[in-house]
């Protein structure tokens, strides 16, 4: 067991009142394990990718626990948390496009980055550039700013930057979703690759975009509005859906071959409830075509078989 | 570092110390002016030191006039006398020549004889157009040499006032140096190493300052027994009379001729002196004179002039807008020092005081009424009147004054606003005639009260006013009467009737106002230097160093001098 | 209806217009009623720009655009307002489409000011819940608030009401879907299929191959400005001619195979071809010379460098002017 | 590189020129006639010498031709290198008046310039990070930046000078001193350098520390900010390069800062009494000196131009993202 | 002009990545409540509000309740602070405290008349120039330059001398059409950055010309922007101002906390010993232009959440 999450509960400050955007969520990625991120814009993904390894000043860690190789993390202690921070925990950001300093060289910033954490640049440059070989792109862009790459380059430096010290657990926040299909691709294999080659141990991916998270991921795991959804194998998600949500979601999902004229698909009705006040019980209530009375309890995450997970009275 | 004042001059090396070339032998010689040698002076120049060249009569360096070159005559505005110089004597030896008699011994600072002919020769450099007293030769026939210290001048309309004139304002130039300069030059040549025949040698030169040194082979020294009590004189460039009071309050200044505001209160507390102990504290040079447009109506009526002048409150000016600081002016317009010219029965006459009743009654009698009833009268023919006043912006204690004047006039029943253009907006108007109403004291002190007279009444009045007669007032028979005056010797009683007629014309048709006279602005710290002139002294003279007023009184000053301690 | 012939846009940038960017080069395809054609590419190879040209945003570098017969290149500022009553457009991002300060409504009221001003307020609100229902949306839940109010998809819809007030006969839609999320991305492709079925021309652009091929009829596919492959969807879908098209197909995230399942079907077509130039061959079947058609595009509504390969199935050349070789030539 | 050099030049020519004919147009707009004023102050009452000697100058100016003829005159002897003669200080040249002013007004305009630029920046940076400097020093460097400069400029003369007494509040160097190359001169130039530097730097320093605060916190908001920190960068790598980064703005701040400079710094000299530039342009205007007064200006453009071009090209160097834009080639 | 630039020169700058957040990243209408109660609460706001405001008000109702006119000569001459006069009088007895009244009336003049005159320049321009971008564009950002570069204290001092009656408004105005370049740069680039967005073009496919988008689309975007703008062009202006004042080139027909500066110096005041005619027009030049000035950086935090959160 990689990462254990257990009941995980960061909240925004605003003036009107605390987000709450991620309210009690309880899961755990195996080593090994590549976990998709998949819900609707705005149900907590990115708050889930940046509680594991960064608070920012607006958010606040109310409860839970998160337990990396057995480490907890001291999520609220940004000091502590340094220490596990890039060795242990590591991210690619969601604007891999604007992560790094645009006035200084790429090498020279991985310099000053290794130097902050006392490893010395000529003892990782071999491992840099073959990284780099790896994803396809030559040493050379290490001489080379970062505004001169495009941006399936500069992801893929990310990439390689974020994982040069092996850490246990790498999360991907909309790793592929500026690129266009071409770059996506390569990027997406880039991640499985250095899992394979045990550059990570496990990774969080982080994306709407379901048909890029049954490229890469193990498992797929389904956000909706702070609450989890739905966890289970990347197949399992897209041919057996349980959760009313998770089934509505795939379903609106068009497949190259589609179309129009001979299958129409649905949409999902409504809108996801407001994070400021959001409803108790079920939070998918609202829209879903299943809800009863017994809805107005929150469902537990429950295995309901073997690594699949969901939270919905209606399923059994 | 930067070179700092190093020089105007870079091309030749006139001292040592103008240039940067010069700086290693100068900190042989000299660090610094010895404070107790050294007469710190300001309120002359305004700009960096351009010019070493007297010709053009203007623009040169401080002192250039008196200090290095000298004129024939001096002339002491305290008694009225034209005093030798560099002449012994000069006398009229017919009824249109002139003899003129230099001293004996006279040199060039380059150790050349000074003698008849550089005198002829700075005579002739009139028949070059461009130069300030080309006019002379309009009535001067022939200058001619007749000995090394001789010189007869054969007038074609001999002009004594005018004559007297240039005997002390014009500086004797050497010929053996400028007679190689072409027509151009003359007026165009900086004259960057001065050759001259006065107590003072061009020392150094700086963007804010110029340094003059004693000469000590200086002819006076011998022939006079002259002997200037300081080495140095260093002129401090102006830049504000603020600058100008904490300079001399903080005793790096001795002699300040710059109009500094309030100065009475130091005087008062005794910080520093000036002539007089009390007001109006300086001596008068020259008077400020309200212009109005005679090409204007209503200016152009003599009955409203008269009620205008009678408007004025001038007390208040002097007491409030100068702090006493300056006199009111006599009727007649002239200087103090012309006080023996006054004719007081006719000022009793027709000259005007403050009296703001009368100044009604004129204006009614006149016809001038308020029909509309705003305040204020409307002309004979019903028309508004309504007067800018106009004084150049930045001349604090003009403007104040013309508020005043505004203030009064309009209590009067005239309307007048004061506005305060540029400079060169009023200098334009002045020319052309676009004004009301203006304020203005071009004429100074000078050897004679012609001057005044000629400025105020000049004509004819043509597109262009550019020397007098501003208000553009035409009348032959007054023009005619300061004709004759300026042919009329001073001192004989003709010269003194003249004098009444014209002086009757001016009062009665008033073609300027009168005011108040600008001071012989001079303050004095008396920490380094003493035995200022002050009032009372027997050999109390203009301690001015201003263009043309070295010659003035301002050497004297000098010469006068004693260190203080 | 509309028609692009040897469509170019060349940008100027740089001071003084000191460099010059291609973006569109000879484009030529056409919209008809009742249709929708989808503009496919990867970013950057000139797709909106094709948009903008027809929506007569940008001025085009040459070529025609023909709207049912007239030029609407060189359009004056009052024949471009007639234009607009008949062509609209809709652009990505829903929430830079609206004006964050004032309220959705501003939007129809904008509308209204230059085109309806007579219409009298009873009236128009009667025409503006017709096209919102057309949407399938409340006005009231819709109207009065905020564009940060309402969803993206919300936001989508209604700008094409705002599109549906006018006679529109044409739409151009710019991405109109890829910010939204997948759950409403569906609703507003379902509604541009009702749209189609109402006889309205519909130019999608669009990068997602998914997308394109659920709703067009049509697919043209641009490369770097240039139309590199044209086609009835199924065929392009099925049977794509061009190196370019198979890659683009290649890399498409498919919800029901894994990249190496497609990568293995792509690589025994691609061996089927054995290297083979299907646009040069064309050429040579039909008895012409590469770089005579530069000659022959005069009349010819294939355009340069586009042959027609299959019936209305067109293939291209990567090359960017007619004198360069064929790189697939021996 | 090439071309963008090629280009800022052409524009910056471009600018040098509109620039210039400006400057040789603005003082002949002003009312009043420099010949005129020049004879006024000799003082010659015949109307006839008056006209003479107008007659001379306006030759001897140049003043006689027809206006674009004067213009093109001015083009041509400015080639040469020729200023023209002032007419306020005739006849001295005025290049000859200028160079002679132009240290001493450098002489405090670039070390109030330069020095107020890194100070304020680092008191800005430092603010950034701390509430009690931003709290206390900022509003503190807020009156003073808008402290009038005159005001300013009085209250320290008043202060140090004449109470005090600590400094000199006139002249260069004190008027008994000869300039030489010592060390006691030396010391005495410097003397009468502090207070004038020292208004034109304290009004200058506060906008820098503000600029340079605002844009630090931005910088530190930024997203390779964030990312450092979320692998674990420590602050002070993190402000490093925000620093840097929020130099570059600054930087062009400076450059657009420099032409305008020089109206505090002319205010200032006037009040100190300082032989630079100031009292001149001032006077030049006062006695329509239009030789001088264009002279004075286009030393200030081509100062303010050159300098404008040289921080172009720094940016370029020390910013990639500048560089890439303008080949266009963008990701 | 002098002092504009200090401020405003980095301060532009640095409100620039900001104005991307408003622009970009905001969410009004329902938020401007929100920026009220920021406001509302954001001590520097207050705090210069209320200076700047308390000054304004004394120029405004002030002159109604003092005996004595600006240039009456109203009591003893060099009187030091009294009951009578507050502010003592000056040199000829006119009561300061009345000068400093009317000088607050023209001062608030100027900076409201310039600021307002280079504001509309330097939008206009900036907005013309980055929307219309392109030959237009190089232009006027040539223009912009050209203004830049040519000294324009030195031509301000020069416009002033021509004219030959100055007045506040006059003085005002000259000063607007010499501080706008950095508005404009400014502007042209928030034009720019507004240019892209689908509003735009949203709004010209309703047929609306380029003047009606400017004005209604693009212009109101930017409404924080430009108040700050404002804000700092107001304080530059009295600044400017104040030198000219200074060196003598003030208005000629009314007081001026500059003018009454320059004649405080003229007189010697400061060596006379009459501080209490010198001290208040400088400090309330410093305290009113500090007070914009830190309202500014308030208002910065205001409507940029991100600063606001420091
Ligand atoms: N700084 C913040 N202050 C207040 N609320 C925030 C803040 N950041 C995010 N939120 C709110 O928290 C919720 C979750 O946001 P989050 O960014 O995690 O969503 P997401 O699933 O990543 O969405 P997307 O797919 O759009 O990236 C949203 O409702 C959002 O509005
Ligand atoms: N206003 C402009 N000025 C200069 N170049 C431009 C401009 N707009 C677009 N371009 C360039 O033109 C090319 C085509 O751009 P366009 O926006 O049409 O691409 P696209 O296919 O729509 O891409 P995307 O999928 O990213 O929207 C690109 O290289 C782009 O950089
Ligand atoms: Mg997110
Ligand atoms: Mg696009």
């Amino acid at each position: 067991m990689a990462l254990a999450v257990n009941d995980l509960k960061v909240w925004y400050r605003t003036r009107r009142g605390d987000v709450k955007a991620l309210d009690g969520v309880t899961f755990e990625v195996a080593d090994g394990e590549i976990m998709g991120v998949a819900g609707e814009s705005g149900c907590g993904k990115t708050t889930l990718g940046k509680a594991l390894i960064r608070l920012d000043t607006r958010m606040r860690h109310v409860g839970g626990t998160v337990v990396l190789d057995d480490d907890e993390l001291p999520l609220a202690d940004d000091g502590a948390m340094r220490r596990h921070r890039y060795r242990e925990v590591s991210l690619i950001p969601q604007y891999a496009m604007s992560a790094m300093n645009p006035t200084r060289k790429i090498g020279r910033m991985i310099k000053d980055l290794l130097g902050a954490h006392n490893v010395r640049y000529g003892d990782v440059l071999p491992e840099l550039e073959r990284r780099l070989k790896l994803v396809g792109l030559e040493p050379d862009v290490l001489k080379r700013y970062p505004i001169e790459l495009s941006g399936g380059m500069k992801q893929r430096v990310v990439l390689v930057l974020s994982t040069l010290l092996n850490p246990s657990l790498l999360i991907g926040d909309e790793v592929t979703s500026a690129l266009d299909v071409s770059s996506q691709k390569a990027v997406a294999r880039a991640l499985v690759e250095f899992r394979d080659h045990g550059f990570v141990k496990s990774m969080i991916v982080i994306t709407h975009d379901i048909s890029v998270l049954f490229q890469v991921a193990d498992t797929i795991l389904v956000m909706y509005a702070g609450h989890l959804a739905e966890k289970a194998p990347a197949r399992t998600i897209i041919s057996d859906p349980l959760h009313p949500y998770t089934k509505m979601l795939i379903g609106a999902l068009p497949k190259v071959g589609d179309r129009y004229e001979e299958q129409q698909l649905e949409g999902i009705e409504g809108r996801p409830p407001s994070l400021l006040e959001p409803p108790a019980g079920c939070r998918f209530r609202a829209r879903c075509p299943l809800a009863h009375d017994r809805c107005a309890e929150a469902p537990p995450f429950r295995e309901v078989a073997p690594g699949h997970h969901v939270a919905c009275w209606a399923v059994s | 570092g930067c070179s700092g004042g190093g020089g105007s001059a870079p091309t030749a090396a006139p001292n040592p110390y103008a240039t940067a070339e010069g700086m290693e032998s100068a900190t042989e010689l000299i660090g610094e002016y010895p404070r107790e040698e050294t007469l710190f002076t300001s309120g002359t120049q305004w700009g960096p030191p351009a010019s070493w060249n007297p010709i053009p009569g203007a623009g040169g360096a401080t002192g250039l006039g008196g200090l290095l070159y000298e004129p024939l005559f001096q002339f002491d505005p305290i008694t009225l006398e034209l005093k030798p110089w560099l002449a012994e004597g000069g006398e009229w030896t017919g009824d249109d020549t002139y003899e003129l008699t230099l001293r004996e011994g006279l040199t060039w600072q380059d150790g050349e004889a000074l003698d008849a002919e550089d005198v002829v020769f700075t005579a002739e450099l009139g028949k070059v157009d461009a130069v300030p007293w080309s006019n002379l030769w309009t009535w001067l026939d022939k200058a001619e040499a007749t000995s090394d210290t001789t010189v007869e001048f054969t007038f074609s309309d001999p002009r004594f006032q005018e004559w007297d004139n240039w005997l002390y304002t014009t500086m004797i130039v050497p010929e053996h140096i400028m007679g190689e300069w072409s027509d151009d030059e003359l007026l165009s040549n900086p004259n960057e190493e001065p050759i001259g025949s006065g107590a003072f040698k061009f020392s150094a030169v700086g963007q804010d300052r110029m340094v003059w040194e004693r000469n000590d082979d200086w002819w006076a020294k011998s022939e006079l027994g002259l002997e200037m009590p300081m080495k140095y004189i260093v002129d401090v460039v102006n830049t504000s009379n603020e600058v100008a009071l904490g300079l001399m309050l903080s005793g790096s200044l001795d002699l300040s001729n710059n109009f500094l505001p309030g100065v009475n209160t130091l005087v008062d507390q005794g910080s520093v002196s000036t002539y007089y102990d009390g007001e109006p504290y300086m001596l008068a040079a020259a008077s400020a004179n309200l212009i109005p447009n005679q090409t204007r109506a209503p200016m152009d009526d003599v009955d409203f002039r008269q009620a205008l002048a009678r408007s004025i409150d001038v007390d208040k000016i002097v007491s409030n807008a100068y702090g006493g600081l300056v006199s009111k002016a006599h009727p007649s317009g002239l200087v103090p020092a012309f006080e023996q010219y006054y004719d007081e029965d006719v000022a009793a006459e027709h000259g005007f005081t403050f009296d703001a009743e009368e100044a009604k009654s004129i204006l009614a009698d006149a016809g001038y009424e308020d029909t509309d009833g705003d305040g204020f009268v409307e002309t004979p023919d019903g028309e508004k009147i309504d007067l800018k006043l106009i004084v150049p912006a930045g001349w604090t204690d003009w403007m104040e004054a013309a508020r005043v004047i505004a203030e009064d006039a309009s209590a009067a029943g005239i309307k007048v606003t004061a506005d305060f253009p540029d400079a060169g907006a009023v200098d334009d108007a002045r020319a052309t005639g676009d004004f009301d109403l203006l304020i203005n004291g071009n004429a100074g002190i000078s050897n004679t009260p012609w001057t005044y007279y000629n400025y105020a009444f000049y004509q004819p009045v043509q597109e262009q006013m550019l020397a007098g007669n501003f208000g553009r007032y035409e009348d032959e028979e007054a023009w005619e009467l300061v004709q004759d005056l300026s042919r009329t010797e001073s001192g004989t009683p003709e010269f003194s009737e003249t004098l009444s007629q014209v002086q009757e014309k001016f009062m009665t048709d008033l073609p300027a106002i009168p005011l108040w006279y600008n001071g012989a602005w001079a303050q004095y710290n008396e920490s380094q230097w003493t035995n200022w002139p002050k009032e009372g002294r027997e050999d109390a003279y203009f301690p001015v160093m201003w263009n043309g007023y070295v010659q003035m009184g301002g050497l004297n000053a000098l010469l006068a001098l004693e260190p203080a301690s | 209806m509309l028609t692009l012939d040897h469509l170019d846009k060349v940008y100027r940038t740089g001071t003084f217009g000191t460099s010059d960017l291609h973006a569109v080069r000879q484009v030529s395809l056409d919209v008809q009623r009742g249709e929708v054609v989808s503009l496919i590419g990867e970013s950057g190879s000139g797709k909106s720009t094709i948009g903008k040209l027809v929506l007569h945003l940008l001025d085009s570098s040459g070529g025609t655009i023909t709207f049912d017969g007239q030029d609407v290149t060189k359009l004056s500022f009052r024949a471009r307002r007639d234009y607009y009553r008949k062509v609209q457009g809709v652009f990505q991002d829903p929430f830079s489409s609206f004006n964050p300060i004032y309220k959705v409504d501003r939007t129809f009221e904008t509308l209204r000011r230059s085109y309806f001003s007579r219409v009298s307020s009873g009236e128009w609100r009667t025409r503006l819940e017709d096209a919102l229902a057309a949407v399938t949306l409340e006005p009231d839940d819709i109207l009065g608030k905020f564009p940060h109010q309402l969803s993206g998809g919300q936001l989508q819809r209604l700008l094409i009401a705002r599109a549906l007030l006018l006679d529109i006969e044409l739409l151009v839609a710019d991405e109109i879907i890829s910010m939204l999320d997948a759950s409403t991305r569906i609703d507003v492709l379902n509604l541009l299929g009702e749209l189609k079925a109402r006889g309205l021309g519909i130019l999608f652009v669009t990068h997602d191959l998914s997308l394109g091929n659920y709703v067009s009829d049509r697919v043209v596919i641009l490369y770097k400005g240039r139309v590199v492959e044209r086609g009835v969807t199924n065929a392009v879908f099925d049977d794509p001619l061009h190196p370019y098209t198979r890659d683009l197909l290649a890399s498409v995230p498919h919800l029901d195979r894994t990249w190496d399942e497609v990568e293995a079907e792509e690589a025994e077509r691609t061996r089927r071809l054995a290297g083979r130039c299907l646009y040069h061959e064309a050429i040579t079947a039909q008895g012409r010379a590469l770089g005579e058609e530069a000659e022959a595009a005069d009349g010819t509504p294939d355009g340069v460098g586009l042959v027609e390969y299959a019936p209305g199935h067109f293939v291209g050349c990567f090359r960017k002017a007619a004198e360069e070789a064929c790189p697939a030539a021996p | 590189m090439g071309g963008y050099l090629a280009r800022k030049t052409l524009v910056y020519g471009l600018t040098f020129v509109v620039a210039v004919t400006l400057n040789w147009l603005i003082p002949r707009l002003m009312p009043g006639d420099p010949v005129q004023r020049m004879v006024a102050r000799t003082a010659v009452q015949h109307p006839e010498t008056i006209v003479a000697m107008t007659d001379y100058y306006e030759r001897m100016f140049g003043l006689d031709l027809p206006i674009w003829q004067q213009y093109l005159n001015y083009w041509g002897s400015l080639f040469r290198g020729d200023l023209g003669t002032s007419v306020w200080l005739f006849p001295t040249p005025v290049s000859e008046v200028v160079l002679d002013a132009v240290p001493y007004t450098l002489g405090i305009m670039i070390p109030a310039i330069l020095l107020s630029f890194v100070v304020g920046n680092t008191v800005g940076a430092m603010a950034a990070r701390s509430r009690w400097l931003d709290n206390v020093a900022l509003p503190v460097g807020y009156l003073v930046t808008a402290m009038p400069y005159m005001w300013l400029a009085i209250l320290l003369a008043w202060g140090f000078g004449v109470a005090l007494g600590w400094f000199p509040v006139a002249g260069g160097y004190d008027f008994g001193l000869v300039p030489q190359w010592s060390w006691s001169f030396a010391f005495d130039l410097l003397q009468h350098w502090v207070l004038p530097f020292l208004s034109l730097f304290l009004v200058s320093l506060g906008g820098w520390a503000i600029g340079m605060r605002n844009l630090i916190i931005y910088e530190l908001e930024s997203d390779y900010a964030n990312y450092l920190a979320a692998l674990g960068a420590p602050r002070r790598l993190i402000r490093q390069y925000a620093f840097r980064n929020a130099q570059l703005p600054q930087i062009t701040g400076l450059a657009l800062q420099l032409g305008t400079i020089l109206g505090g710094a002319l205010v200032t000299e006037i009040v100190f009494a300082y032989p630079g530039l100031g009292k001149l342009v001032l006077s030049a205007i006062q006695n329509q000196d239009f030789f001088l007064l264009q002279g004075t200006l286009l030393f200030v453009v081509i100062g303010v131009l050159v300098a404008n071009f040289v921080i172009d090209i720094v940016y370029v160097l020390v910013d990639p993202r500048t560089r890439t834009g303008l080949t266009g080639g963008t990701a | 002009m002098t002092a504009t630039q200090p401020v405003s020169g980095p301060g532009t700058e640095a409100t620039e990545p900001g104005a991307a957040g408003p622009v970009a990243g905001r969410k009004p209408g329902g938020d401007a409540r929100e920026t009220l109660y920021f406001a509302l609460r954001n001590p520097k706001v207050i705090i210069g509000m209320v200076v700047v405001l308390g000054f304004l008000l004394l120029g405004l109702i002030g002159p109604a309740f003092l005996k004595y006119a600006p240039m009456d000569y109203a009591g003893p001459p060099m009187a030091p602070p009294s009951a009578d006069f507050p502010f003592g009088t000056t040199t000829f007895g006119q009561d300061v405290f009345a000068q400093f009244v009317a000088g607050l009336r023209s001062t608030f003049l100027v900076g409201v008349l310039g600021g307002a005159v280079s504001a509309v320049i330097g939008m206009t321009i900036g907005f013309v120039a980055g929307y219309r971008g392109g030959l237009i564009d190089e232009l006027l950002n040539m223009l912009t330059n050209v203004v830049l570069v040519i000294p324009g204290f030195v031509v301000l001092i020069i416009i002033n001398a021509y004219l030959g009656v100055r007045s506040v408004p006059m003085q005002a105005l000259y000063i607007g059409v010499f501080s706008w370049p950095w508005v404009a740069r400014a502007v042209r680039s928030q034009t720019l950055s507004l240019r892209s967005r689908d509003f735009i073009d949203l709004a010209r496919l309703s047929g609306v010309g380029v003047g009606t988008i400017l004005r209604r689309e693009v212009a109101p975007n930017m409404y924080s922007y430009l108040f700050m703008t404002f804000v700092l062009l107001f304080g530059g202006s009295i600044l400017t101002a104040a030198s000219l004042d200074f060196i003598g080139l003030g208005p000629t027909n009314a007081m001026s906390l500059g003018l009454m500066m320059n004649q405080a110096v003229q007189w010697s005041a400061l060596h006379l010993g009459l501080w209490w005619w010198f001290i208040p027009p400088g400090l309330g030049i410093t305290l009113i232009v500090g007070s914009l000035y830190i309202m500014n950086v308030g208002l910065d935090e205001v409507f940029n959440p991100k600063l606001r959160e420091m």
